[in-house]
This record gives C-alpha cells, sequence and structure tokens, in this order.
C-alpha cells in the first residue's frame, strides 16, 4: 500500500444576487407603541440565518439592540413581495430593503424625539442601547420606550418604514454578450491537501484552509457557520455526491442517506477558515453573499490535489475511488 | 387497508399467521417497516412474536447461542462476545444498531447484512422451529424461507482469530462496499491449518471465498504466504453495482482489502 | 379496521391514543400527541431526524411501531428543557451554534443525550460514533461535534 | 474563524453596535427545544394525502390512462389527470419573461423522463393513497430517449420536448448564450502554448433534511392557506395562480422556516396540484415529497460538461480563453436557461484576458429536470476553470499560485462581459492563502493590490 499526499489550491469569485438583476425585495418597518420594531418581510430563512441578520440590520440602522427587533416572515398576507432565497441574494437584497424601511422609522421617530425634546431632529443622535441623545449634550436624551409612546397616543405619527431594493435588469447584448450580470462579487481562495490510497483510490481530505472575502461579516459566528457548513458541502461535492452514479446512464440513482453518499461526522477535513472583508459599494453594511461560493473552491482545489498526489488528472466529478483507480491503472499500462 | 400487526405468545403460532399472503415477521423493523414505508403494498400484515425463545445470549462451554430478537447492540455490549463485537458494531448507526436483530440481518439484501458475512464465517447454523441447518443453506434458500429464525449458533472463534472488516466511503457509518469475515487458526509455526473467509457485497447475499480458503491452507499470514489466496479471492463472485460502487471496483479493491485484513 | 389502544409515558406524562394498525411511533407522536419534535426527513431509517429514546435507549421513530410502544417510557427533545431552563446539551448547541436550518436538531440531540447518559466524558471518537446515524446538510458536522463535547464538560463539571 | 481586519481596513466602518456582532440567533432557541414550526408541522383534521403516480419509462406516449379501479379503492376521495389542471402547461420562469411554456403538471399524452407526475390520488390516508395508486392503469408507448447530450445536440436524436422543437433552449442570441470580447483566434495564434480540455459533472441533490412539500388549507371563503417550504413566496403564489387559473388574491402562502434548501425548493412543483386538490374536495391537503422523491424526482444540479480551450504565454499571462458550456437541463425547462446563462456571464473566471470567446448551451434530455443549486451556473464551472488553471500552470513550468497572481483581475480591469472591475479581492484572498498554507510565492506579487492600479 502507498499513500500519496498532495496539495492543491483553488481561486474563485461570486456574483451576488440574480444574474442580471431585476429581483426586487420590499420591507417593511413599524414600531410598536413600547418602542419595539417589526419589520415585515416575505423572505424565506433557509437555515442560513436571514431572520436574525435582517433584525440586526434593522436594529443598526434605527440605533437599538437586536433584542428590540421582530422579524416576521414569510406570509403572503401581510409580507411585501421578495424574490426569494436564492442566488445569495437574500443578505444583500433584503438587507438593503430593511435599511431603507428603517431609516424612514428612524426618521420619524427622531422627528418625535425632537419635538419632545425640543431640539431640531437632524441634532439628535441614537447610542445604540435604545435612547436619543442630543448630539454634544448626551445628558438631553429620550427613551425610545418613551418617543413610541408619544408617537402613539400623543402626536399621532406613525413611527414606519417602507424599503425596497431593485437592481435594475440588464439584458445581453445578442452578438457581444455585453452585459451587467451583478453589482458585486465575493472571492475566495482554498487550499487543500489530501492523502490518496493508491491501491483502493480511496481520497482523505486531510485540511483545507479557506481565504473567503464577504465584503462584510454583518454576524461573525453566523459567517463561520455558513463557511464551514459550505466547505464540508464542497469537499462532499468534490469526491462524493451525485444522483447518477454512472451518468449518463440512469440506473443505481441513490434513493436515501445511505446510497446518495455525503461525507459523515468521521470524514472532516481539518478546517481553517479566514475572512477578509471589502466592503461592497451596494451591500446593507458592506456585505456580499457569502452562501453559495464558499461551497465552491474545494471542488477544484481537491482535484488537484488530487493530482499532485498521484500524477493522474480526473476531470468528472465526483472523483471517486472507482475513477482513481481507473485512471491509475491506464496510468500505469502507459 | 391498515397494516396489522398480530402478537403472538409462541413462534408456532406466529408461523401459522406468517402463512397468510402478504403477512410479514416483524423483527427489529428496519427492512419491513421501511419497506411499508416507501410505499410497498404487498405488505399487507405483520407478524410478531413475544416467545422467550427469541430472545438472550447464552454463552456455554465455548458454544454461542443468540436468540433471532436479539440486537446488534446487546451483541456490541455482551462481555462474552467481545471477540466478534466489531462486526455487530459494523452494522448502522446507534439506532439503528438498537433495533436490528440477528435475525432480519440474515435477511437483508447487499449491500446490507454485514453481520451476516460474519456469522458465515463462523460457520453459524440457524435455527427455526423445524431445527437447525448450516448458514449457507439457510442464506441460499432465504428467499423463500417462510419459517421464522429464532436463532443462530456456533463455537465462538479464539480470541483474535476472528477478523472483520468493513469497508464504506461514509465514517464512521456507511453501507458497505465490501466486507469481509475471516477466522484463520494458525497452527504453532504460524501456519495456516483452517480458514473460513465470508464476503459481504461480492454477490446478492453473503458467500464463501472458498478459492481463498484453500490457497491459505498451510500459508503463513504474510504478504508471500496470503499472495495465492489474494489472487483467488474473486474467485467465484458476482459482486452487486449499486450507488456505492460498481462491480468493477468491489472486483479490484477485494484482494487489496482481505490482504490488508489477513495481514493485520 | 378497528384502532388499536396504545398507552405510554410521554417525557414524563401519561399518553393514551388511537392508532390505525401500522402507524409508525413517529405519526403516532407528531399526529395523535401533538409533539412534532421529531421529525421525518426519510421515514427510511436513514436520517435519524426522528430519533427518540425509548427506555433510555436511542430508536427511531419513524421504523418503530406505536402498537410495540405501549408501556414504554418515551423522551424527545420537546421534553428535555426543565421549568423552561435549557438542558446542558440545548444551551450547549446554542452557544456552539450548532443548528442552522433546526431540522435534524432534534434527533441530534436525542442522540447526544443517549451518548452523554452512558458515557458523561466521551471522547470525540465517541461523540463521532454517536452521531453517526444522524444527518446534518448543513453545518459540516463539525460544530454539533463541539456542542457535545462543551456539553460534557459542562455535565462533568457540574457533578465535581 | 479568523477575521483579518487589515486588509481593506480604510474602505470600511468597523465599531458597529449591531453590524459585526456575533449576537445569538434567534431562531435557535426553537431549534434545540423542538419548537420551531416547519410547514409539516401543522396537522389538520381531516387532511387528505396527495401521492403520484410516477411515469416508469424515459421517454413515451401515453396510449390512455384509466382511474376507475383506483377510484373505488377504500379511502380514495379524488383522483386528478391532466384535464383537471386550468392551466396545465406551464414554465415557471414565464414570470421574468423567460419562456415558452414547455411543461405539465401532469402528464398530457406524453411523458419525458422516468419519475415524471401523471396522475395525482388524494385519499384519506398515505397508505390508501399509495395502495390506490398501484391501481392506476396507464398504457404507454415507449418511445427511444436520450440521455448524452452530445447526442442530444445531433441530428437525428430523439426530440425531447415539443414546446422547443430542438433539443436546446433557444436564446435571442441563437442556440447559446455567447460573449464576445477581443480576437480569441488572434490570440490563439499569438500564443506559446494551447490547452484544450473537457471537464464533466454527474447530477447533485440538494438533499436537505426536511423534503420539498406542502399542506394546504381551504379556510371556507374561496381562500387557499398553503404552508410551504418554497424559497421564494411571491413567485409560487403567482406560479400557481397562473396554473391554477385563480387570482392570486385567493391564495395565501405561509412559510419561511425551511429545513434546508440550497436551490432545491425554488420549483413550483408540489404547491399549486395540493391547492387544486383541496379547491376540489374542500379538505385539507398534505402533498410531501418522501426521501426517495427527494433524491430522484426533484430537480437536481444539472450535469454539466465544459470544454476550455486556452492560448497561454511562457510569462504566464493567459491570452486567449474560449470555453463552451453545456447545462443538462433535462427533459423540461425549470430554471436551466437562466443558470445555463448566468454561466456564460461568469466566464473566464476572476481572470483578466484580452481575448475571450464563450457559448453556453442549454441542452434537454430525457432526465429529471434539473434546476437551481447552490452556485447554480457557477460551481461546475470553477472546477474546470481552477482545474485548468493548475494544468496551465504546470504546462508552462510555473507555481499554480503565481499563475494566478499573474491572471488576477483587479479593480479596473475590463471583463468579458464588458463591465469594468470593481471590489476586487482574489488577490488578498490568495496572499493569505499564501501565508495561511505556508505556500510562499514571489514578493513581487506579496506586494500587489486589487485597488485600482496607480490609484
Amino acid at each position: 500500500m502507498a499513500i500519496r499526499r498532495g496539495r492543491g489550491v483553488a481561486a474563485i469569485n461570486y456574483p451576488t444576487g440574480m444574474n442580471l438583476g431585476g429581483d426586487p425585495t420590499q420591507a417593511l418597518v413599524h414600531s410598536t407603541p413600547t418602542g419595539n420594531f417589526m419589520v415585515t418581510l416575505s423572505s424565506v430563512d433557509l437555515g442560513q440565518g436571514l431572520k436574525q441578520i435582517m433584525a440586526q440590520i434593522c436594529a443598526e440602522t434605527i440605533g437599538v439592540p437586536t433584542d428590540r427587533v421582530i422579524i416576521d416572515t414569510a406570509d403572503t398576507d401581510t409580507g411585501p413581495h421578495c424574490m426569494g432565497t436564492f442566488a445569495s441574494r437574500g443578505t444583500h437584497r433584503a438587507g438593503n430593503a430593511v435599511i431603507q424601511a428603517a431609516k424612514e422609522a428612524r426618521q420619524v421617530m427622531l422627528e418625535v424625539a425632537a419635538e419632545e425634546l425640543e431640539v431640531n431632529a437632524s441634532d439628535l443622535e441614537t447610542d445604540g442601547e435604545g435612547n436619543i441623545l442630543v448630539k454634544g449634550a448626551p445628558q438631553k436624551s429620550i427613551s425610545i420606550f418613551d418617543v413610541a409612546l408619544s408617537a402613539h397616543f400623543k402626536r399621532g405619527r406613525s413611527i414606519s418604514g417602507r424599503g425596497m431594493f431593485l437592481i435594475p435588469r440588464s439584458y445581453p447584448e445578442k452578438e457581444t454578450g455585453a452585459m451587467k450580470p451583478s453589482t458585486c462579487y465575493a472571492h475566495a481562495c482554498t487550499v487543500a491537501e489530501v492523502e490518496v490510497d493508491n491501491e483502493t483510490g480511496e481520497v482523505t481530505v486531510l485540511m483545507v484552509k479557506n481565504i473567503f472575502e464577504i465584503g462584510r461579516a454583518l454576524n461573525p459566528k453566523m459567517v463561520e457557520q455558513q463557511l464551514v457548513g459550505g466547505s464540508w458541502m464542497g469537499i462532499s461535492h468534490a469526491l462524493y455526491e451525485t444522483t447518477e452514479p454512472y451518468y449518463p446512464n440512469r440506473d443505481h440513482g441513490g434513493t436515501d442517506f445511505n446510497q446518495y453518499l455525503m461525507p459523515g461526522p468521521g470524514d472532516l477535513a481539518q478546517t481553517e477558515i479566514i475572512v477578509l472583508e471589502r466592503p461592497s459599494a451596494d451591500g446593507p453594511y458592506g456585505a456580499k453573499g457569502p452562501g453559495e461560493m464558499c461551497a465552491n473552491p474545494q471542488i477544484p482545489a481537491v482535484a488537484n490535489a488530487v493530482f499532485d498526489a498521484i500524477g493522474v488528472r480526473i476531470d468528472t466529478l465526483p472523483i471517486t475511488p472507482e475513477r482513481i483507480l481507473r485512471a491509475l491503472k491506464a496510468q500505469a499500462a502507459n | 387497508m391498515a397494516l396489522a400487526l398480530q402478537t403472538f405468545a409462541t413462534v408456532s403460532d406466529a408461523n401459522a399467521a406468517l402463512k397468510a399472503a402478504g403477512t410479514r415477521y416483524l423483527g427489529g423493523g428496519t427492512l419491513v417497516v421501511r419497506a411499508a414505508n416507501e410505499g410497498d403494498i404487498s405488505v399487507t400484515g405483520l407478524v410478531r412474536s413475544t416467545d422467550p425463545t427469541l430472545s438472550g445470549i447464552t454463552v456455554s462451554g465455548g458454544k454461542v447461542r443468540i436468540g433471532a430478537s436479539v440486537t446488534m447492540a446487546a451483541i456490541a455490549r455482551h462481555p462474552e462476545l467481545g471477540a466478534i463485537a466489531k462486526a455487530a458494531r459494523a452494522v448502522g448507526g446507534p439506532a439503528i444498531r438498537n433495533m436490528a436483530t440477528v435475525g432480519g440481518n440474515l435477511f437483508a439484501p447487499a449491500p446490507y447484512g454485514d453481520f451476516a458475512v460474519a456469522l458465515l464465517a463462523l460457520d453459524a447454523s440457524v435455527g427455526t422451529n423445524d431445527g437447525e441447518m448450516p448458514i449457507e443453506t439457510f442464506l441460499a434458500g432465504r428467499d423463500g424461507n417462510p419459517a421464522i429464525v429464532t436463532s443462530v449458533s456456533f463455537t465462538l472463534p479464539k480470541a483474535d482469530s476472528f477478523r472483520f472488516l468493513k469497508v464504506s466511503r461514509v465514517k464512521p457509518k456507511g453501507v458497505s462496499v465490501l466486507s469481509i469475515a475471516a477466522v484463520p487458526e494458525q497452527a504453532g509455526d504460524g501456519t495456516v491449518s483452517s480458514a473460513r473467509i465470508a464476503l459481504g457485497c461480492m454477490a446478492d447475499r453473503p458467500m464463501r471465498a472458498c478459492a481463498a480458503e484453500k490457497a491459505l491452507i498451510g500459508q503463513k499470514l504474510d504478504p508471500d504466504g496470503i499472495a495465492a489466496a489474494l489472487a483467488t479471492a474473486g474467485e467465484g463472485t458476482s459482486p452487486i453495482t449499486d450507488p456505492i460502487a460498481s462491480a468493477w471496483y468491489r472486483t479490484e479493491v477485494l484482494p487489496v482489502h482481505l490482504g490488508r485484513l489477513l495481514l493485520t | 379496521m378497528a384502532k388499536v389502544p396504545i398507552q405510554f409515558t410521554l417525557n414524563g406524562s401519561e399518553k393514551a391514543e388511537f392508532v390505525e394498525g401500522g402507524t409508525t411511533l413517529l405519526h403516532a407522536l407528531r399526529d395523535k400527541t401533538g409533539d412534532t419534535s421529531p421529525k421525518g426527513g426519510c421515514h427510511q431509517g436513514t436520517c435519524g431526524a426522528c430519533s427518540v429514546i425509548i427506555d433510555g435507549e436511542l430508536r427511531l421513530s419513524c421504523l418503530t411501531l406505536a402498537e410495540t410502544c405501549s408501556g414504554t417510557d418515551i423522551q424527545t427533545t420537546s421534553g428535555l428543557a426543565e421549568a423552561g431552563v435549557l438542558h446542558p446539551l440545548q444551551r450547549a448547541f446554542l452557544d456552539a451554534f450548532a443548528t442552522q436550518c433546526g431540522f435534524c436538531t432534534p434527533g441530534m440531540i436525542m442522540a447526544a443525550k443517549v451518548l452523554l447518559d452512558h458515557t458523561p466524558n466521551p471522547s470525540r471518537e465517541d461523540v463521532v460514533e454517536a452521531l453517526s446515524g444522524n444527518i446534518c446538510r448543513c453545518t459540516g458536522y463539525e460544530p454539533i461535534i463541539q456542542a457535545v463535547l462543551t456539553a460534557a464538560r459542562a455535565n462533568s463539571q457540574n457533578a465535581a | 474563524m479568523e477575521l483579518r481586519k487589515n486588509y481593506f481596513a480604510d474602505q470600511r466602518k468597523d465599531g458597529l453596535h449591531e453590524i459585526g456582532q456575533p449576537r445569538p440567533r434567534l431562531d435557535s432557541p426553537g431549534h434545540v427545544t423542538g419548537k420551531t414550526a416547519y410547514f409539516a408541522d401543522r396537522n389538520f383534521p381531516g387532511m387528505l394525502h396527495l401521492k403520484m403516480v410516477r411515469s416508469p419509462h424515459h421517454h413515451a406516449r401515453i396510449r390512455s390512462i384509466d382511474t376507475s379501479e383506483a377510484e373505488k379503492h377504500p379511502g380514495v376521495v379524488k383522483i386528478l389527470t391532466a384535464k383537471d389542471v386550468p392551466h396545465n402547461v406551464y414554465t415557471i420562469l414565464i414570470l421574468i419573461q423567460i419562456g415558452p411554456e414547455d411543461e405539465t403538471v401532469l402528464a398530457d399524452g406524453k411523458v419525458r423522463w422516468k419519475g415524471e407526475a401523471v396522475v395525482a390520488v388524494l385519499a384519506e390516508t398515505e397508505r390508501a393513497a399509495q395502495e390506490a395508486a398501484a391501481k392506476v392503469k396507464v398504457d404507454y408507448e415507449v418511445l427511444p430517449a436520450v440521455f448524452d447530450m452530445e447526442e442530444a445536440l445531433k441530428p437525428g436524436a430523439p426530440l425531447v420536448n415539443e414546446y422547443h422543437g430542438q433539443n436546446y433552449y433557444l436564446y435571442d442570441s441563437g442556440e447559446c448564450r455567447k460573449v464576445r470580447f477581443g480576437d480569441v483566434e488572434a490570440g490563439f495564434a499569438e500564443a506559446d502554448h494551447i490547452l484544450e480540455q473537457s471537464y464533466q459533472s454527474s447530477p447533485i441533490e440538494h438533499a436537505p433534511t426536511e423534503t420539498t412539500g406542502c399542506v394546504v388549507m381551504p379556510e371556507g371563503n374561496d381562500r387557499f392557506t398553503c404552508y410551504t417550504n418554497t424559497q421564494a413566496m411571491f413567485f409560487t403564489l403567482d406560479n400557481a395562480s397562473i396554473i391554477l387559473q385563480m387570482p392570486g388574491s385567493k391564495l395565501h402562502f405561509v412559510g419561511g422556516t425551511v429545513g434546508g434548501g440550497f436551490g432545491g425548493k425554488v420549483d413550483v412543483i408540489v404547491e399549486p396540484i395540493a391547492i387544486l386538490g383541496a379547491k376540489l374536495t374542500g379538505r385539507p391537503v398534505s402533498f410531501i415529497y418522501s426521501r426517495e422523491e427527494e433524491m430522484q424526482i426533484s430537480s437536481p444540479r444539472a450535469a454539466e460538461k465544459v470544454v476550455i480551450k486556452d492560448g497561454v504565454m511562457k510569462d504566464g499571462r493567459i491570452v486567449a480563453r474560449k470555453v463552451t458550456g453545456y447545462t443538462d437541463a433535462g427533459a423540461y425547462s425549470r430554471h436551466s436557461p437562466y443558470g445555463a446563462q448566468k454561466g456564460a456571464a461568469h466566464y473566464p473566471g476572476p481572470y483578466t484576458i484580452p481575448n475571450v470567446w464563450i457559448d453556453t448551451y442549454c441542452v434537454y434530455t430525457n432526465r429529471t429536470p434539473s434546476s437551481a443549486m447552490r452556485g447554480f451556473g457557477v460551481t461546475i464551472g470553477d472546477f474546470a476553470l481552477e482545474v485548468q488553471m493548475d494544468k496551465l500552470a504546470r504546462l508552462i513550468g510555473m507555481d499554480p499560485l503565481e499563475f494566478r497572481f499573474i491572471n488576477a483581475y483587479r479593480d479596473g480591469d475590463m471583463k468579458a462581459h464588458r463591465q469594468p472591475t470593481e471590489g476586487a479581492a482574489l488577490i488578498e484572498c490568495m496572499q493569505e492563502a499564501s501565508r495561511a498554507a505556508n505556500w510562499p510565492v514571489a514578493e513581487k506579487y506579496m506586494a500587489m493590490s486589487s485597488y485600482k492600479k496607480g490609484a
């Protein structure tokens, strides 16, 4: 038996949002009588944590702690239109809509506070902890709780806002393909180290080091969740997954989690994640969409590492032990 | 029609009920309840038995009897079955092992049935109310065998002479690319005096690697000594092709894994 | 067809239900008792999302017929928190950000609980083995493994 | 995970109150206590279960369908065939004007892939629905099928989908989406080396732990509430409105808490037929994919073939790149024309190449229709591009990482689709990778920046 070791690198970029744009998302924000903020959406949380991120974005924009924000999604009787959760668009599109709605609500909130404090709204700021202060004179302040009560019961103001984000649709020019596919791109570079058993074709991914540039890590722990899980999926795509193991032959497609192969908890590569943040010009607080691209660079990095280990190329996914063994035998025959 | 479950105090009553068309025996449920869930409407009734002969493990004088309802988990944790525990642990994840029974494993089609591979290498006999039969006879006729399996019996192998390997793509749990159980007995000089080798996934049910067994006799378990056995390991096999691996791949890696197992 | 009466203890409270023949425990729990914490991810025994603890053992409720559970003691994830106080495992899953979509979480927690009940100081290998029947498609497993190891450490510190 | 704040610090405002903070997730307590409500956690009295009778053939004409025995089966409440669906031929991207309508909700006269929905059975129990489904008799005339994209594109191949008239999607640009930039042949002519390679993938399943499904409740006022795990609420509602010829005001969709999607829940498959069942029976209806359906019936990521031809100089510059991409849509479009087009926008990858030629094809075959998945249109392309980059580097005897620095795009560089590069960060990712992985590159590469040259 010989275990061969190799390493490979890959670098990629990925567009944020629906290709060619034209994918709107709306948000509504309003305050309750006691100064909590309701964000109404029809956006879908697939598990990536869209609700939490929308809450943090709204909270930052209004100037309250995140636990003062409630996310109401996704009910088409109440939530305004969202194109959907796909194409790494949720944070970017819905986030921008929430910012716009929250800004409008914040403006009303500051106007009411200004009336209560008898100053100009432009002289006010929030402390992020639930209070509105006069700039330069923080002893003069009012709580957002009291501002909301005043707006509702005294001044008859609706602390609310509407948000809509739309990147106008681009139409590719027929002959040249000139088009505007996306407004911002995330980036990644992955280095993978593998061991290949040259008698069985089995590959063990020892380590992946993933560098991701994602615009802005709005919640670093949630970014980590997604990037770690994505990295696992990338390795899974590289070495394990397909519904048609004998493509283009349709036979022997897996119908359960025993037959549909993915790395188990005993197959995990040592995974390192490093995040860079180059804020995007039109992202909510600079964020781009990391959800899809984080599963891409591992695939070619692993493929290149396998070549580095055994000197034969597998240009067909997934890179199964069988494909490796066949390639090694062909190499030996030549 | 709903699936009716009938419970009987004795195996013979359960055997009688099992004669009704569409009726299947319910062991741990990992095969038959799954089939019903997946829309196998040929299953119209289920039968089980609480007969005490089906449960319990007895070890005496080097002989082991395991009731057919005994689970993989119970075998894996039994203090006197340490020698074969790894074969029981090779089946499924923890929840499956708490449910899957010895009796059921005998019926599990490839790529399942890893414990049956071990039983084949152990030269077990399979008990029904009609008596005992060699496991090879049982496996050959299992598709048409309506009698409830009540037990399996075998001689406990000498410490360290039982070797077992399950190769799977997914770790630590995953179904078999192939599984191998081997019981090589060695004479004082280290040469093999007898050997039984059983293979999983190399046919639609567990099978013996008879040619390899023969080739080991009189040989030492070193690279030269096992070479002839490895060369003949694939004789008589007709491996399955499934989503896990092709027959070609299974054939290619069988000698590799057998070699590694024999040299451990 | 006549329905079959079943009685069992669910998270400490007595339950008595009538089920149709062939009803799985998963359906009985979800549709009859209203405990929707066990999830139906495959109904094949291959994903672990339906895992529950029956008489102290981890079982797949999708492959267990409800009729066979009369007289048993069943625990599910929805019954784990006591008086609103999260179980150390639940706390650890939160702190480790070990949930994303959450669909596998109740089953993972059941598998982990049985492990810690029997093996209070598990190795990483023990945890990996204990979770090996449960599929997660979001996290890549590592945060879940870390959560279980953290909960075990918290438990042993409390016990000390 | 480590955040490397030293990069791009001049462009970033740190120190915000909520943004950048690792706040606990507000949904996690529900997850760990099993209280989070997914669509299938709603159980209504009298709910019917829907099971599909599916095609056992890859391609066949339907001579007749006989549901008479199935209708008599105990527990069966309603059986639906094509004639029951008000607007049976549809395509989901019609909402953004990408046609033609090319897929049937329930097969009408023909099936084009093994597993295609033919007859829907609604019954009191899952078991009764399964038993009745087995009694539906469909008489098929099996037709020749095509599974290989190259075979499908050859003259005389079996026609997969008559609504297209040929086995590829017809874009306004012709049989493929095109990008033309510079003069690719001139680039090849000047190149020191040419390398043409072909890459292939097979379909991949999203495999979320929660399968696709919905539960529909008639509200008694001609409105229907659909609890669903769709990834796109109004997209699904509006498509259901078209298929059912029912005003959108009659439809109420509730969702937003999904057990994993990864792109697998953006097709509109389960909701319209379940709503129709609820409408015609007046009963709640549950239509939830089995795991087997999720694995083999729900749309996978397409199989793709990518052919890349590159011209490269000894000094490491790529001077010409020609990419031909093929996306195996299966029998119907779903989102594939969009995905293939997204590929055209993505190539030639994050590199600045003066001469580029891209053709991306959306090809029809007799397999399970493919659709969106995490990295749609890009994931397999990146595999091909980045393996090709590795081969090119080795071809000219250069370190693979250094080779990428030479070609990496930077701010202001013109892309093949004629947008100037903005916000690039590839170089910095590679610099950090060089450090983190102890993969040294020449100092000149570590001194590079993505920022606009001279700025």
